[in-house]
């Protein structure tokens, strides 16, 4: 019941139309693991130093003939396998088809200082791209935090973080109210009147001191230790109140104790 | 190779003050390899001798529900929590102006600082003022929507040496005041 | 009054342990209130102090780009890096490749990098970059488009244990075409 397998005459890829059965002879990786292989190149400097190194070649005097087919191999490969091949792979291989040609062409006899070697651009770029990434592996050496190093941090909840304020001077709020006076003259007749602000604050402590549930004693909101100025203070604070109907007075019959309570809701 | 008691002793140390939580005695176990593991008893003795070592120093081992924490000692907060100090920026002038009304008008609904300044006073700025504990809700108002009225506190007094609001310019003094 | 120098140690040693990164001897000196400063001799010499306490211990201070911080001693990394059971991810060769070119031709644009590499450089990887805080915009070349110009920071330098970026290995050299 052996069941014939396709697999040996199906070509791996299709190159220039060619069949390709066989990949190519210095990639000693199984097929499957070809795209990950490929995929791992950094870009055309990359496959190129790649190249160079596995067949120990001389980075300085590159067999740019040799290299341009390997490299080219590599380039069909990627596209056959429909790897997303950047538009950097392709202006590569022109330049070296056009290095190749270069080098094909007899050198001028005079000038012969400054006739450049075609392929010394390239093999800058090489060297140059190869010392960063070089770098780049060095840098992994490099102990990092999390990794190689732990960070010791103990706990520190008991340190509420400091809240600060920032300062402010009496001068800068009567400033403010002057200006909003200004604006107010200007758009309201609002009439400015000579008050009291003790009163007001003392409005302020009697609306504290009542609430909405339970009567008080009147005379509980009057300190004798005041005086009579603090007493006469707390009257117009509470006669001004009732006026603004903030709270009531209640007395339940003549001579009886008086009440107070704030306005119910 | 058995480890020495001054590294299990280093081992224990590190790992709760690298650790991002309290450290259980089953989790400093885990920490080493099956055939290499201390005995429980050896973990509590390292914790213990840690312990006594730390006692002259910033930091302490304490033990709670989950495990064992390090922890900056209570002593030194005040200088420690400095880390974490926000730079107080500055007040807006919509602040200032508030606060100034507040003071002016008490008790005083949000709605009349609005009707004075002419603009909508920002629930931020009543948060901001409330938190420093300059102002602070007297009552509620009896109209439609029971608006809080405000109003000054004794801690906004002492903030500006104050005895009582009495010593503030009246109305009619900052109206002619040349201010700066 | 004056702090004992013990007391100063310990708030020394307190806040290296509890800050989020490393502290300067400013940030140290900042902890304290003016009149109650100590002087930057006596904030150096507490941290040599607690250096030489911690030497036969489980952590150590040591100096990075932006200050002082506590760290594990490497010898004991095998051990506490067992408190995490997700080790940390591994960067790709791309972002490396483009850290390092970003680390020794700073100020450099993003097209001198794709120059050096041969191929894009992704936005994603710049991203990345900056948000980990190791690279930021040092400013804007004067060309057409006005790219921005990319440099390390100081949290790169802590990052990598690194004091400065003269610790860093020097690139290797270029071997000159023409002296074949």
């Amino acid at each position: 019941m052996n069941l014939e397998t396709p697999a040996e005459t199906t070509p791996l890829a299709l190159i220039q139309g060619e069949p390709l059965k066989e990949l190519p002879q210095d990639l000693y990786i199984p097929p499957d693991a070809l795209e990950v292989f490929l995929d791992t190149f950094e870009g055309p400097l990359d496959i190129l130093l790649y190249l160079i190194k596995k067949q120990n070649m001389d980075i300085l005097n590159i067999p740019i003939a040799e290299i341009t087919r390997q490299y080219i191999k590599y380039v069909e490969l990627m596209k056959e396998i429909k790897l997303e091949l950047a538009a950097e792979y392709l202006v590569m291989a022109a330049m070296l088809a056009e290095i190749k040609s270069r080098m094909l062409l007899p050198r001028s006899t005079e000038n012969l200082d400054d006739d450049e070697d075609p392929r010394a651009e390239l093999i800058r770029r090489l060297q140059e791209y190869e010392r960063f990434k070089t770098a780049a592996e060095d840098m992994e050496q490099l102990p990092r935090m999390g990794r190689d190093t732990f960070i010791a941090q103990i706990d520190h909840s008991e340190c509420q973080s400091q809240v600060s304020y920032p300062d402010v001077s009496l001068a800068e709020i009567l400033q403010a109210m002057q200006e909003v006076m200004k604006r107010a003259d200007m758009f309201t007749h609002h009439h400015v009147q000579k008050e009291q602000l003790s009163v007001r604050e003392r409005m302020g402590l009697v609306l504290e001191k009542v609430n909405q549930h339970n009567f008080i004693d009147f005379h509980t909101l009057f300190s004798l230790e005041e005086g009579r100025a603090g007493v006469v203070v707390t009257f117009l604070a509470i006669l001004e109140l009732v006026k603004i109907s903030l709270i009531e007075i209640v007395q339940a019959e003549p001579y009886r104790n008086i009440h107070v309570k704030a306005v119910s809701q | 190779m058995k480890l020495s008691d001054q590294k299990l002793k280093n081992i224990v140390e590190a790992s709760l003050m690298a650790a991002d939580s309290p450290l259980s005695v089953e989790q400093l176990l885990n920490l080493f390899e099956e055939d290499n593991r201390p005995s429980r008893f050896a973990i509590k003795s390292s914790v213990e001798q840690l312990q006594t070592e730390y006692e002259n120093k910033g930091i302490e081992i304490i033990q709670v529900a989950s495990g064992f924490r390090m922890q900056v000692k209570a002593e030194l907060s005040a200088w420690v929590s400095n880390l974490w100090e926000e730079k107080p920026g500055k007040y807006s002038r919509a602040l200032m102006e508030t606060l100034a009304i507040i003071i002016y008008r008490q008790p005083v609904t949000r709605g009349e600082i609005e009707d004075v300044r002419g603009v909508t006073v920002s629930s931020a700025i009543i948060k901001t003022l409330i938190e420093r504990e300059w102002i602070r809700v007297l009552g509620h108002r009896d109209v439609p929507g029971k608006p809080a009225m405000f109003g000054t506190t004794r801690q906004f007094l002492d903030y500006f040496n104050l005895k009582s609001l009495d010593q503030l310019p009246t109305l009619a003094a900052i109206k002619d005041f040349d201010c700066v």
